[in-house]
Parts: structure tokens; sequence; C-alpha cells
């Protein structure tokens, strides 16, 4: 025993368990979601809209208000081809993540773009969100599979430029 | 009312993928037992100690630094924690000098670190939160599309990238304390090193280091009886903005603009290319520099990626940029921020060695983090401002 | 020196578990409150501050998002540690100290209860000897109890009664989460929980929030009517086994509490970061606190514990009495770590 | 999900999980691989304080430690706490104690569990002896726990 060699590590499995609960708007949002809608909220004092919708508007720090249903279409501002494995990730390489600007809305919402070749998708292409099938909705953002190509002209990158 | 502070004493650790030589402790004391030896200091000269590193969960350690105190020469005396996401290093050293600055201390010692090699750094920085969107990729997936934008935005050449990574890959083969060197490392090597998350590279990636980095600060009596020159803090500035929110320009973030420019204003500098002779900043992925060059005030905006194709950045440039390698080439997260820090209090103090920056009087350092929305930075000066 | 005082305190009330909000949500009025309080404009504050820690929130920088409550735009100077809002507020005290800023917002937040607090700190611990065998925080603190009991520092019904004292002083806290009524002696007839501790001589898990704001000299009086000065603070730590120190004292207390000046003049009351009833009896001694000083009127973190911010809240109900003339000279004190590793202490004082 | 105030609520268990793999230095490198071997050691500081468990440092003063001393196996109990119900991260499945021993020749206490059978048998100054495991492996649980020491 003693002539093994010497203990240069040890390994220390650690596990802990936190219980997370929605809070008030990001529970509305998911029942919304559950139902096949993309709930934002706009904030009073900026009248920007927030998708998904969140409690406070981060650059005014006041509570938001008024709830805003946007569509699941819209424009990819700007997106990364990711050709990387990683741990956490079970989707096929390569795979484009990409900032999308729901029609409505005043801040990117992120998404995969699907259904296409990675080399088609460019700043301004037009998207739609492609649903898992209905029966299998819950309160939750995998509800959207993917975006894929709507076929619309693409929109100029002045247009965007400000939400990328 | 402020002191004057001083770096007196700097030491970093050799930056590996796994420095399985070493617990957590040997690692910090071997960055602080080397600013200790610069400043010819022991640990009982020691006021007040300041100790900064990234998440917790990297190291699967709570506020790890209460285990650590004592094992730096901390027992009796202050100690704190700083935790300001990527930019921690940065921060970590500015409040260690306001300690100084405010007449509270003398000599404070000021530890960054990180061994990442005890857990999985993708794996901590994309476990997904139940009800969020999800990172997807780490910090590659994250920064990717906003590095796309810049280049649409400046109409950056899509090779700038290369010429900053194999730039810096060539500045680090001249420090002895880098993790990743490449001995004879060619433009097309990195041109051709895999897409990983398009459109950077492989080779334009910084790597997951363990690593740690100290100072020894003090005032100007302390400075007095330090052996070798001190870099004295001329200015420091810190900002931050949220991560997201309607309408942000994530690509030139304006808290790293406002950053720069309380920096300059406190330091009297009216003219920064030509002020500052050298400047170690935060760049993870290669198209940063650029980035940073516009965000700082080097270059007018769209026009960063001219200072890299022009040679300006590189050593011999007129603005040499990340003179150490960078983080391109060690990048032990908590760390990262203080070793830019360090790096320009070395070169004004003309201790640099092979990647010194001849006749370096002022300096910048800089650190960001989280989404391209914590900013701290200094300027250090060979002598008092 | 500067002359540094706090203006204002805002807390949440505690809850056993804060179901509906955020910690954004918890803190957006808090912070709101705070600032409206210090009549300092949100957009004049030099220096914002705060303390919380990544494994109470179960993520890595769980205080990134904390910055949404803020409102950060233009973008701020803005800092924040991995501890108590105590040391948060230290930092800010030195950033006025160097004069970098006037005035600096300090807040803490803590949602301990999605977690399992006793083993979320189990991650605190040495990661080579001590964490891997489970040890649990309040397995600690009995361990600092007994040494206590065996030394003849205190007895089993002088531990009853800082728990009897603390719940009942907190009936008068609108914030507090435990209060009551309780009699020593129905408490020393309970069970231990961990002997030899009962469930009684320790802290509630609790949910919450609190926010401070510091400003200097002319800036304090012009805004306050009567401002609670800092007259001194410090802070220091010890080894961290719990093996290697004597459990029974806590030098570092002393020595904090000698750098900040705090037996200069007498003191009506002590606020203490004491989250076991025991670790109050180590305290007192430390800070050699006479009978007459007023402990915990707040209830202490035996009535409320937000871990991170519980060492701000003994700072910013100090800071109340002196606003509100219920006292004139007061401390507070904060620890982290386990059995009192690091400890701060805080000696605050009206006009 | 459920109900409440009107409105839907929505909660979902947040695993934090990994195995970290630690590299220990020279120091507890060689307490863990003499664990291993069921032997226990110490560090001895310049000022000629045995430190268990061995540091490579002072804790008093920061410097560095690298003389090595037998200790124990046996110890005296310093201070103990008695745990009537264990949670599934404790050492022992049963009631135990935990307890801060004292190891013959050293100077420090470590941080162990006892398993005493009642809290009637454990008492501050009582002599412990370690229960080592049947296989070791370089770990403090190398040690399972320690016991009451058998009658001499």
């Amino acid at each position: 025993m003693s002539d093994a060699e010497p203990v240069k590590s040890i390994v220390t499995p650690t596990r802990l368990a936190y219980e997370y609960t929605a809070t008030g708007t990001q529970a509305r949002f998911l029942d919304e979601i559950s139902r096949g809608r993309i709930l934002g909220q706009r904030c009073p004092a900026c009248h920007k809209v927030y998708v998904p919708a969140r409690a406070v508007c981060p650059r005014c720090g006041v509570a938001t208000t008024e709830p805003v249903e946007v569509p699941g279409r819209g424009t990819v501002t700007t997106f990364c081809v990711v050709r990387v494995p990683s741990e956490n990730i079970h989707l096929k390489l390569p795979f484009v993540a990409a900032h999308i600007l729901l029609d409505g809305a005043d801040i990117p919402f992120f998404g995969l773009v699907g259904d296409c070749e990675a080399s088609e998708v460019r700043m301004g292409m037009r998207v739609e969100a492609v649903w898992a099938p209905r029966e299998t909705w819950g309160p939750t953002l995998a509800n959207i599979r993917h975006f894929r190509p709507s076929g619309e002209p693409d929109v100029a990158f002045e247009k965007f430029k400000e939400h990328l | 009312m402020a002191e004057n502070c001083a770096v007196i004493g700097v030491g970093q650790t050799q930056h590996d993928s796994k420095r399985i030589d070493v617990s957590q402790v040997g690692l910090v004391r071997e960055a602080a037992l080397r600013a200790l030896e610069d400043a010819e200091l022991d640990w009982k000269d020691i006021d007040a100690l300041v100790i900064g590193k990234a998440p917790d969960l990297f190291e699967g350690v709570m506020m790890p630094e209460l285990f650590l105190a004592d094992a730096l020469g901390g027992a009796g005396k202050p100690m704190l924690r700083v935790h300001t996401a990527g930019s921690v290093g940065g921060t970590t050293a500015i409040v260690a000098a306001s300690l100084v600055q405010a007449g509270v201390h003398e000599r404070v010692l000021t530890v960054a670190y990180e061994k990442q090699s005890e857990s999985n750094a993708m794996w901590a920085l994309s476990i997904q939160l139940p009800f969020q969107q999800g990172v997807v990729a780490g910090a590659g997936g994250y920064f990717a599309p906003l590095i796309r934008a810049y280049i649409r935005r400046a109409n950056a050449p899509e090779d700038t990238g290369i010429r900053v990574a194999l730039k810096d890959r060539l500045n680090a083969l001249k420090n002895p304390y880098a993790h990743l060197k490449f001995p004879g490392i060619t433009f097309e090597q990195v041109a051709q090193s895999p897409m990983l998350w398009d459109p950077i590279r492989y080779l334009e990636t910084c790597p997951s280091s363990d690593g740690a980095c100290a100072m020894v600060l003090g005032n100007a009596k302390a400075a007095k009886r330090a052996p070798h020159k001190s870099a004295w803090v001329h200015a420091t500035a810190m900002r931050t903005e949220p991560t997201q929110f309607a309408g942000r320009d994530q690509v030139n973030p304006r808290a790293g603009k406002d950053c720069a420019k309380e920096l300059y204003a406190k330091a009297g500098i009216t003219r920064p290319r030509q002020d500052i002779d050298c400047a170690e900043i935060y760049v993870p992925f290669s198209w940063f520099e650029p980035m940073w060059m516009e965000n700082l005030g080097f270059a007018p905006e769209h026009e960063g990626w001219k200072m890299t194709y022009e040679g300006a950045t590189a050593l011999g440039g007129d603005m040499p940029v990340n003179m150490s390698g960078g983080v391109l080439s060690s990048n032990p997260i908590g760390a990262s921020g203080m070793l830019r820090f360090a790096e320009a209090a070395n070169q004004v103090r003309g201790l640099a060695g092979e990647h010194q920056v001849e006749g370096t009087r002022r300096a910048l350092g800089h650190a960001y983090g989280g989404g391209s929305q914590y900013f701290s930075m200094w300027i250090v000066g060979d002598q008092p401002l | 020196m500067r002359e540094v005082a706090v203006v204002s305190f805002a807390q949440t009330p505690y809850v056993r578990r804060e179901r509906g909000r955020s910690e954004v949500e918890m803190l957006l009025p808090v912070i709101g409150q705070a600032i409206e309080r210090s009549g300092i404009p949100k957009s004049e504050i030099g220096f914002t501050c705060s303390g919380s820690s990544d494994y109470i929130a179960g993520q890595a920088f769980a205080f990134v998002s904390a910055v949404d409550a803020l409102g950060a735009w233009p973008p701020i100077s803005e800092s924040h540690v991995e501890m108590d809002g105590a040391w948060a507020l230290y930092e800010a005290w030195v950033k006025i100290q160097c004069g970098h800023a006037d005035s600096a917002l300090v807040f803490a937040f803590g949602r301990a209860s999605m977690g399992t607090l006793p083993e979320t700190l189990t991650m605190q611990l040495d990661p080579y000897t001590l964490q891997p065998l489970g040890v649990d925080a309040v397995s600690l603190a009995a361990l600092q109890a007994r040494a206590l009991l065996d030394a003849g520092l205190c007895t089993e019904r002088d531990m009853a009664e800082v728990a009897m004292r603390s719940r009942r002083d907190a009936k008068r806290n609108a914030f507090a989460q435990l209060k009551g009524d309780y009699e020593v002696a129905k408490i020393l007839s309970e069970p231990h929980l961990i002997s030899p501790l009962r469930k009684h001589d320790c802290p509630p898990i609790s949910d919450g929030a609190a926010a401070v704001v510091i400003a200097a000299g002319d800036l304090a009086r012009s805004k306050c009517r009567r401002p609670a000065w800092i007259r001194g603070i410090d802070h220091r730590i010890e080894p961290h086994q719990p093996g290697f120190r004597d459990l029974t004292v806590s030098p570092s207390t002393t020595l904090a509490a000698h750098k900040a000046g705090a037996a200069s003049a007498p003191l009506d009351l002590a606020e203490l970061h004491a989250p076991f009833t025991h670790q109050e009896l180590i305290l007192r001694r430390a800070l050699a606190l006479p009978a007459a000083v007023r402990i915990n009127p707040s209830g202490g973190p035996l009535a409320a514990n937000p871990m991170m911010a519980a060492g701000l809240v003994r700072i910013g109900e100090a800071a109340q009495r002196i606003h509100d003339r219920d006292a004139g000279r007061a401390l507070a004190h904060a620890t982290q770590g386990h059995c009192l590793q690091q400890n701060l202490v805080c000696v605050l004082e009206g006009e | 999900m459920d109900q409440t105030d009107g409105g839907v609520s929505f909660s979902a268990v947040h695993v934090v999980e990994y195995a970290y793999r630690r590299s220990v230095g020279s120091v507890l490198g060689r307490f863990f691989t003499e664990l291993r071997d069921r032997k226990l050691i110490g560090t001895r500081t310049r000022a000629g304080r045995v430190l268990v468990p061995p540091c490579e440092y002072d804790p008093e003063t920061g410097e560095a430690v690298d003389e090595f001393v037998n200790v124990g196996p046996a110890g005296v109990v310093t201070t103990w706490a008695w745990v009537h119900k264990p949670s599934a991260k404790h050492p022992l499945p049963r009631p135990f104690a935990w307890a801060l021993v004292r190891l013959d020749g050293a100077d420090t206490a470590m941080l162990h569990a006892v398993d005493a059978g009642s809290e009637s048998r454990m008492r501050t100054g009582m002599r412990v002896q370690p229960r080592w495991r049947e296989k070791t492996v370089g770990a403090i649980q190398d040690i399972e726990c320690f016991e009451p020491e058998a009658a001499r």
C-alpha cells in the first residue's frame, strides 16, 4: 500500500436542490405560453415592451405594468452558429442561436433558427415560430421548438440596428 | 483627502489548464508569496487582505475566502471578498487601492484567483435555471452574436479577429507565466482553426485556466521603502449597467465609455492614444480588441479594427495592447482582470520582462464582465500624479 | 477621516418563504424607500455596493440580476461583495473616505428558503477536511455552545433567556418573523435539536432584503434631521478550522471593537448579529458590554435572519434608533462564517 | 402548478450537482496518503504548534510549514454535539456526535463524527480512536468515524 502513488486529489460529489418558484410575471408568461401565446410587458416610464414579460424595467428601475401579447414572428437581428459541443447542449451541431426581435417587442428574444442551412441565416431575415405539437404544450419556452424562415423579404439593417 | 497609492509588489502563478500540483491554498499562496517577495515584505507587514474571484460554483466552495484568509496570513486582519463577474480581478484591485487611498491602511495584499479545473467552466456558466431562457453555449455563444453585430456595423474586414489572435499569441511567447503558447504560430493556423461559435474560431478564444495574481499596494511611505520602482495609481473607475434592456447597445456599451471618460478625467488624460503608452485590456475573444479600442476612445467609432490592421496595437506599435498575451493566452477568470491591472503596473515599473514596452510612463489596465456590463479600469504611472 | 453617517434604512418584512417575488422584486421597493428617505436624488448617489451569495440562490452570478432593481441608467459606479451587506457598507464607507463619492446606496438580499440552508452552508467549509464530512451549520454552532457550557461561561438557561428576550422584543418590530412570548422554563423543557442546542437557540430561515444610504458630512446634515454618524468601523477574521480556535471567545470582535473605538464612550444599545443564542453571550463578553446596554431591541437575528443581509440590518436597526432619538450611541455588529469566524463592528452616534 | 389568489404559480426543483475534483497539494496530499495507510500526521509550525489537520501554512502568521509529525491515532474530545436525527448527508445513519478531537501529540483539534451509541456515553475529555474504513482511498472519510477508546 505504501508503495502506491501519493494522493494528489480527492473527489467530492456535491448536490444541492433548490426549489424555484416562478414569480407573478413569470408565471403569467408561462401560463400564456402554455396556451400558445407570447406575453410581453410594457414599462410605464420608457414605454418599451419586454419579451418575455419581466416584472421590472432594468433601464428605469420601475415595475412594468401593461401586458402586451406579441406574435411569434420577427426579425433576426444577429446570431451565431454554434459548432462546439457542450455538456448542456443536446442539439445537433451546427445550430444557429439568434437574437430575434419579435414584432411589437423592443428587445430581442433568444431563439434557435432551423428548417434551413446555417449558412442561409442572415441579419435582417424574417422568421416565424415553429411550435411543438399542441398536445405537448406546457408552461415552458420549449413549446417554441425553434424559428424558421417565414419567406418575407429581409428587413433593412437601419431598421433594427438599435436592437442587436 | 486621498492618499497616493502605489503598486509595490506583483506576483502571479504559472497559469495552466490544470494546476494539479497545488491546492487552492497553494495556488493563492504562490501568487501572494511572489508579490511579497517582489516588495521584500513578510506576511506580518500586511495590514489587510482583499480577495477576488468569480462564481463560487467553479470551485464548489461558498465564500472560499473564509478558508483561504489564514492561508494568506490574514488571521486578525480585515478581509474583503469582491465578486463583480469577469471584471472582478480589476474591481478587487480598485477596492484594495481605495483602502490605501482612504488612509485606512498602509499596506494591503490583494489576491485574485480561479481554479477552474476543479469543475468545468462551461458547466458552471450554462446551468439552466427554471423558467428562464437558457444561455446556450457558455460565454462564446453569448458574445458571438455581438461580434457579428460589430463586424456589420463597422464594416470590419473578416480577418481582423485572426490578426488580433496572432498578435496576442505571439506576445504570449514572451511571457513565462502564460498558459497557452504556440511557438511559431501563423496567420493560417489561426484562420484554419475550427469555428466554434461562428464568427469565433478556436484560436480566437480564451482558454480555461487555473491561476492567481497578487499585488501589494502601499501608501507613499510604503513605496519609499520598497526595493523596486513603484507603479503609482493615477486613477480608478468602475461602471455598471443592466444586462439587458430595450435599446441597449451591447457592442459599444455606455458603461465602458463612461468609465473611460471618468478615468481619463481623473488622470488628466485628454488624448488617450497619445497620453497612454500601452494598454492591457480584457479580450476574451479576439474581436473584442477593436471593439474596446472604440469603447475606450483610442479609435473613432467603427474604426477600432484599423488599429489592429495598421499594427498600432502590436508590440512596437504606437499603442501596444495586451503585451502579456492577454486573456487569450491565460484565463483564470477571477484573476484575469487583476492580471491586466498587474501587467499595466509592471510596464510602468519597467519590470515586464521580454514584453516590456520601453519608456512606458503611463499604462491602462482594463477589465469587464457579465454581459459586457461591468467595467473596471485603472491608470498607473511611473510617478505620483 | 471624513464624517460619514447612515441617513436612511429600509427593509422588507422577513418571511419563511418569499413565493411571489424574485430578488429584484423584493429589492425594488426597499431600494426605492431607502433612497426616498435619504432625500438624496437617485441620480446624485455616488456609489452603490451590495452583498449577496451565489450559493444562497443556487446560481452563478446571482447578484447580476439585482442590478435590474437599480435603474442603472445612465450607468453607475457599483461594486459587489460576496459577503454580508455589512461589508458592502464598509466598502462604500471606504469609497467615501477616498473622496470618490459623497453618498452611497448599500443593499443586501437573500432567499435562503430556496435551498436547505444548513446544507448550503456546508459548502462554506474547508473543501478538503470539513466539507466532505457533510457537517452542517447548526452542528458546528452546537459544538461551540457545548464548549461555552463546558467552560462554565453560560448555562442553557442563559441561552433560553436570550431566545425569550429576542422574540419578546421582536413583537415591537413589524418586520420580524419569529416573535411572541415564550417562557424560559418551557423552552428548557423542549428536546434538543442538536445537543446542546434547542430549536429556540437557532435562528429562523428568512427571506428578505435591506438597504441603507450613507452620506458624508454636510450632505448628511442637510438631508437627515439626526444622522447616525459612523464613529468607527472595523472588521477582523480568524483562522477557519473550528479546532484551531478557542470557540468560547471572539478575539476578532474584541479587536474590531477596539479599532472602531467602541469603548471611548458609553453605549445605549447594541445590535448583535448572533444567529445562535450562545453567540450573543460570547459577543457580549467580547465587547465587554455593561448590563445597562440594551441588546437587540429589534429582536435580532433570532427573530429574523436573512442570510447575507442580517449584518447590514443590524447597522440599519441601530441607525434607525439614533434617527428616532431612541438612542444616542449604538454599536452594530455583523458576522459571517462558522462559529463567528469573521466579525465587523460599527459604532454609530447621534449629535 | 397551483392556483393562488386567482393567479397561477409554478414551482420547479433546480439541482446544482457536480463531483468536484480537488487537487490537494503536497501537504494535504501527504496527509491523505497517510490516511490511506491508516496513519495520522500533522505539521509543526515554527512556533512548535502541531496542526491536525495539517496545513502548509501557520494559520496564525501565514508562514510556510513543512515539518511532519506523527500523531494519534487516539485523542481527546474537546467539544461535541449530539445529532438526534442524522440527515442524508451526515456520515452516519444513526444518532451520533460531531466532535472536535485533539489527537495525541497535536495542539489543535480536528472535526469528525463519533459513533458512541447514545448521547449518555459522550462527554468532553473522553478518549476516542479512529474506526477505519475497510477500503481506504486517501480522503478524510477513510476514517469512518471515531469511537470510544477500547478499555486498555
